[in-house]
């Protein structure tokens, strides 16, 4: 460990690729996440921006290269296994159960978490512990008045909440969130950066956004996706100054 | 763990929300709704003693139908084969008793451990797969296991179905009689096992999961489930009760024949458990009596006409009462509730 | 039909539209209108609903609230067919070409009797014409947004709603494109929805813009006024002005 | 080597004659199943309905052999159009169970209709004294009838992969086939194109069930009995194509001849078998998209 020039990240590919038939959507790229990093993933529509975090998180095997997590090499890892490593991952469109309430969706995460979920004796409602525990988290991130609510009865922004709060039941170390804001109107977008804001220190953030203010006020480091291939790395500064980035992200050309 | 657990803040304060959890906590515990199955049972018993032998095989069923309804209503996965699992266990109960192994609680034991073994292996195979595919898996499963019993007539008697069995009493005590009595009260009393199984394992974290993939995989491989095998694990379950239903029916009729292997049997599985409703435990307490009831009274009066009917009926069903004879009993308690 | 400069008809309409895709709502209480014969940009970063704005127009989209009417008529629970066969067509953003078909047949697929016949097509892009026995997928980017605008075309539409056409495209191919559209717009007198990254080039071609922000529209006006104003696009579309915020 | 030849020739003979019946009953449902993503396991009643029509039609009215025969499909067609309007649509694209329900429900409709009105035994085909007796093929006696059979079924299939490839209907159906969405937005009636489909496809499989009586005899169990081989045919085949079914056909024609011929006490055993094995390795099938 000491002798090494660099620590390890919390996630890094190497020449990670994907294809689907001739469509190469992911080209080779090498990415690192630091520990505790509020890092943003940005790009234009069909850049390769889910697929990337389908790639990390194991819901798509990748068609080469490699995926590490904290130096450790989880490509062959399925998606449960690195769930289990702290990998979470959440969902650009809502993947809650609409029929449960919050408290149960959180509530399943949880019970997973510990390992219970799997126990086909014991009554799911009965083990206490997982429910106060889950109640608590919701209190932490001020879902505590909707805990009992149904998922459908609740305002698109609160079911973004949700969406986060069920990650943060796995207890992340690695937390992709993608788009946590698509949807959801503009006097609710505050909550969510709110929320993101008040995350852990210590959990390593990734975040794909199109919304510009979020990504600026979140992101310490971004990374600009363009077909599939890192097209510049670096600091919020850097990129809104690239000439580069104006183009391709923004379309701007010289009027000719 | 229990370090992660305790880290936690103190439960909720608010009293009302204490109070939900306290409900949200008992949703498992028994309604006093849940003894009528029972008492029906041991009702029908002193009511109609001359139908006894019917009522041994609708209870059998009952089993089957709860196998079939802890993978189609519970976990999603459609099956078009699990008559596979069902003739297994019938096969191993009437090769053992026709073997000189007669006592039917061991039996039991080990049809239930051969139809597993057998759930497990081609769940294993199978299950990697989706949608119409699995369906089609599940039905080439039961065809070829069809195909074997047919082809080893030498053991099974292959068409004419296996002949000579000779089942010992229960437990060295009570003689299988004539009247079936016997017969009855030891399908019910294995009935009352397995649904108490059932609805332990349906309560469970397990099913609670289960339902979690039904209802969106994706948001399961999320938080970390092994969905493939919770799944196997789930089929291996309900092979396992399809075999004890088998084992029961082969024992108390003394006979095994093809068709307890045969699409037949696969597809009536499958409506007599949504006649009765889906996913809701009791659903084959509802739709396999009567299902079978019907069958027994228009088969004897005009077979031609009940095949007719029941399809008709089914039409019917998924046009009109989709969800059953329990959906449609929750319908109408909300509207009066509703109108209350 | 007749050559006397007519009082513009209301093309397409949608009034306080709350549309997405399933349960969640993309679309916040749009209202939009449009006049026979004119052009529109529609602008705005990524994600904001413009290409929602397309589907919910053609069809794709549930409907939450309001209503979408084209020539008059409420065209909210029209089929998607329908609304093709009454003169909307869409050039969408994947392209979509039918990959087993040939050229010629993705052409005629859908084909309506009108002034757009095949050999009219071929002759506004000559491309299409060489390669009208290939099958839709072994062909170029370029060739592919060809088609899928000429496939448009063949349904004789009075309204054509084009998502991001000129992305991914080499530029001589942009310029190629574009004079085609300018056409349609010159001589077929083609009222035209157009979503752009570029967005230069879009308020260059059409003479009104919108710009959406969280499926609202936050700018609507003629496109040289914001062309002329570099601050109000940057606080609109630029990164640069949204980041001391 | 000659002395095996007779029975090669046999075997290849009696295997396409059944793949030609398999293909042609099937290949209506892998358009339902691939198309309208609709579990279709009532196709095969389509199929008995053809061949109790034109035996029917035969027998008891004495109706010269082609027209029986085209009357039948005719009708089949004009039945299933219906039964689609009414019924199939509502579960396009819906949930599997459904479906299933639904379908396993027709075939139950159809087993008590036809016990009801034909009896439980099977229906006799009258085939015509010029199709009738044999020829000489390689020092083996081929029935005529079974040429007659391959004949036609190749014709047939000439004409419906010439129909798909040249016509509109065709191009339209594979645009839906490949696109659905987009096929709509050019303008497309898909509901129609569907019923169409549909039509034909319970068309092809009347055909298949009249013209093959004497390969899979007219009985009212039909439809459940030979479920597992047009389901086989079209899951190896791929979902939606019109060419795998064929191959597929040829593949459990062949081999099934063969494996009855070579191993008779295997049965059916190795066709299923190969079939979870070819699922297993290709879920969409051989030529699925």
């Amino acid at each position: 460990m000491t002798g090494g020039p660099t620590t390890p990240a919390a996630i890094e590919t190497r020449q990670l690729c994907k294809t689907f038939g001739a469509f190469v959507v992911t080209d080779t790229v090498d990415f690192r996440l630091e520990h505790g990093a509020r890092h943003a993933l940005i790009g234009p529509n069909g850049a390769g921006k889910t697929t990337f975090v389908n790639l990390v998180s194991g819901a798509l095997a990748p068609t080469s290269g490699t995926i590490s997590l904290n130096g450790a090499d989880v490509t062959a890892l399925s998606q449960a296994q690195r769930v289990k490593r702290g990998l979470i991952r959440t969902f650009q469109i809502n993947q809650l159960f609409r029929k449960l309430t919050v408290l149960e969706n959180v509530g399943l995460a949880v019970t997973e978490r510990h390992g219970l979920a799997g126990n086909a004796w014991r009554p799911a409602g009965s083990n206490r512990a997982v429910l106060d525990e889950a109640f608590a988290l919701l209190e932490r991130v001020g879902l505590a008045a909707d805990a009992l609510r149904v998922i459908a009865d609740l305002p698109y922004g609160r079911q973004r909440m949700t969406e986060i709060a069920v990650a943060l039941g796995l207890n992340p170390k690695v937390l992709l969130l993608d788009e946590p804001a698509a949807g959801v109107p503009t006097g609710d977008v505050g909550l969510i950066i709110d929320l993101i804001e008040q995350l852990p220190a210590d959990i390593a953030v990734m975040l794909i956004e199109h919304d510009m203010a979020i990504v600026f006020r979140v992101a310490k480091r971004i990374t600009v996706l363009t077909e599939g291939r890192v097209l510049i790395e670096g600091t919020p500064a850097d990129i809104s100054q690239d000439p580069k980035v104006r183009e391709v992200y923004l379309g701007e050309r010289k009027p000719r | 763990m229990t370090s992660e657990l305790s880290k936690t803040s103190p439960p909720a304060s608010d009293a009302t929300t204490t109070a939900a959890m306290d409900n949200f906590a008992r949703a498992h515990r028994l309604s006093p709704l849940e003894a009528l199955p029972w008492l029906a049972a041991v009702g029908a018993y002193f009511v109609f003693p001359d139908y006894l032998a019917l009522g041994s095989q609708i209870l059998a069923t009952i089993i089957f139908a709860l196998s079939v309804d802890l993978l189609i209503g519970y976990t999603g996965i459609v099956t078009l084969g699990h008559a596979a699992l069902f003739g297994t266990g019938a096969y191993t109960a009437g090769l053992l008793a026709a073997n000189g192994w007669g006592d039917p609680v061991s039996g039991l034991l080990i049809a239930a451990l051969v139809s597993a073994l057998v759930g497990f292996i081609s769940g294993a195979l199978i299950l990697r797969t989706h949608g119409l595919t699995l369906l089609m898996q599940t039905l080439v499963v039961a065809a070829l296991l069809y195909e074997v019993a047919n082809k080893a007539g030498r053991y099974t008697g292959g068409g004419d179905g296996l002949q000579g069995m000779s089942v010992w009493p229960v437990f060295g005590q009570f003689r299988f009689d004539m009247l079936g009595k016997v017969a009855y009260i030891y399908c019910l009393a294995v009935l009352f096992v397995c649904w108490l199984a059932m609805r332990i394992v349906v309560h469970s974290a397990f099913g609670r999961s289960l339902m979690g993939i039904r209802e969106n995989v994706a948001r399961m491989h999320a938080i970390g489930t092994p969905v493939e095998r919770r799944k196997l694990f789930a089929y291996t379950l309900s092979a396992g009760l399809a075999g004890i239903s088998g084992a029961l029916i082969a024992q108390t009729t003394s006979f095994v024949g093809l068709g307890v292997l045969s699409l037949e049997r696969s597809g009536s599985i499958l409506i007599m458990l949504i006649i009765g409703g889906v996913g809701q435990l009791y659903g084959a307490f509802i739709g396999v009596p009567l299902y079978m009831i019907a069958q027994d009274r228009f088969a004897t009066i005009a077979p031609v006409y009940w095949y007719f009917w029941i399809g008709l009926f089914m039409v019917f069903l998924v046009l009109f009462a989709r969800g059953g004879v329990l959906g449609i009993l929750t319908r109408l308690t909300q509207r009066k509730r509703g109108a209350s | 039909m007749s050559d006397t400069p007519s009082i513009p008809q209301r093309s397409l309409a949608l009034t306080n539209v709350n549309a997405g895709y399933g349960e969640t709502v993309i679309l916040n209480n749009l209202s939009l209108e449009l006049q026979e014969g004119t052009t529109l940009a529609v602008l705005g970063r990524n994600g904001v609903g413009k290409t929602t704005l397309l589907s919910t127009c053609m069809g794709y989209t549930r409907l939450h609230n309001g209503t979408v009417s084209f020539l008059g008529q409420d065209i909210g629970a029209v089929a998607i067919n329908r609304r093709s066969a009454l003169g909307l067509a869409l050039v969408p953003q994947e392209r979509e070409i039918f990959k087993s078909l040939s050229v010629e047949e993705n052409l005629v697929v859908g084909q309506r009797p009108g002034k757009w016949a095949l050999q009219r097509v071929y002759d506004f892009f000559p491309s299409l014409h060489k390669r009208r026995r290939s099958r839709g997928d072994q062909l170029s980017g370029g060739e592919q947004q060809m088609l899928a605008v000429g496939r448009a075309l063949l349904g004789n539409p009075t309204f054509l709603l084009l998502d991001e056409p000129l992305e991914g495209l080499a530029p001589v191919i942009v310029d190629q494109l574009l004079a085609g559209l300018q056409r349609l717009k010159t001589e077929e007198n083609m009222t035209m929805m157009l979503v752009e990254q570029h967005a230069h080039l879009a308020m260059e071609f059409a003479e009104r813009t919108i710009v959406l922000d969280r499926g609202a529209i936050v700018f609507d006006g003629p496109s040289a006024e914001l062309a002329a104003s570099p601050e109000k696009q940057a606080q609109l579309l630029g990164i640069g002005g949204s980041q001391g915020r | 080597m000659s002395e095996y030849l007779p029975a090669l020739i046999s075997i290849a003979f009696h295997g396409v004659t059944l793949a030609m019946v398999l293909y042609l009953i099937s290949v209506g449902l892998s358009v339902t199943m691939g198309l309208m993503g609709f579990v279709n396991l009532a196709h095969g009643a389509f199929a008995m309905a053809g061949g109790y029509l034109a035996s029917t039609l035969l027998s008891r009215f004495g109706l010269p052999f082609a027209l029986a025969i085209l009357l039948a499909v005719v009708v089949v067609m004009l039945v299933s159009i219906v039964l689609e309007r009414l019924l199939y649509r509502r579960f396009y694209g819906g949930v599997e169970l459904d479906q299933v329900l639904l379908t396993m429900g027709l075939i139950f409709i159809s087993v008590g209709a036809a016990t009801y009105i034909w009896g439980p035994l099977p229906q006799p085909m009258q085939i015509p004294p010029i199709l009738q007796g044999g020829i000489e093929v390689l020092g083996r006696i081929l029935p005529v009838y079974r040429v007659f059979l391959i004949v036609c079924g190749a014709v047939i299939v000439t004409l419906l992969w010439l129909a798909l490839e040249k016509t509109r209907f065709g191009a339209q159906l594979r645009a839906a086939v490949d696109n659905l969405r987009m096929a709509e937005t050019v303008g497309i009636n898909t509901s129609r194109l569907f019923a169409f489909a549909f039509a034909l496809g319970s068309g092809l499989a009347a055909l298949g069930g009249a013209l093959g009586a004497e390969v899979f005899a007219i009985t009212p169990g039909y439809a459940l009995e030979h479920l597992v081989y047009f389901l086989i045919v079209v899951a190896v085949g791929g979902l939606g194509s019109i060419r795998g079914p064929f191959f597929a056909a040829l593949m459990v024609g062949i081999a099934d001849t063969a494996l009855k011929y070579y191993v008779p006490e295997l049965g059916a055993f190795f066709i299923y078998l190969l079939t979870m094995a070819i699922l297993l390795r290709y879920p969409r099938g051989l030529m699925g998209t």
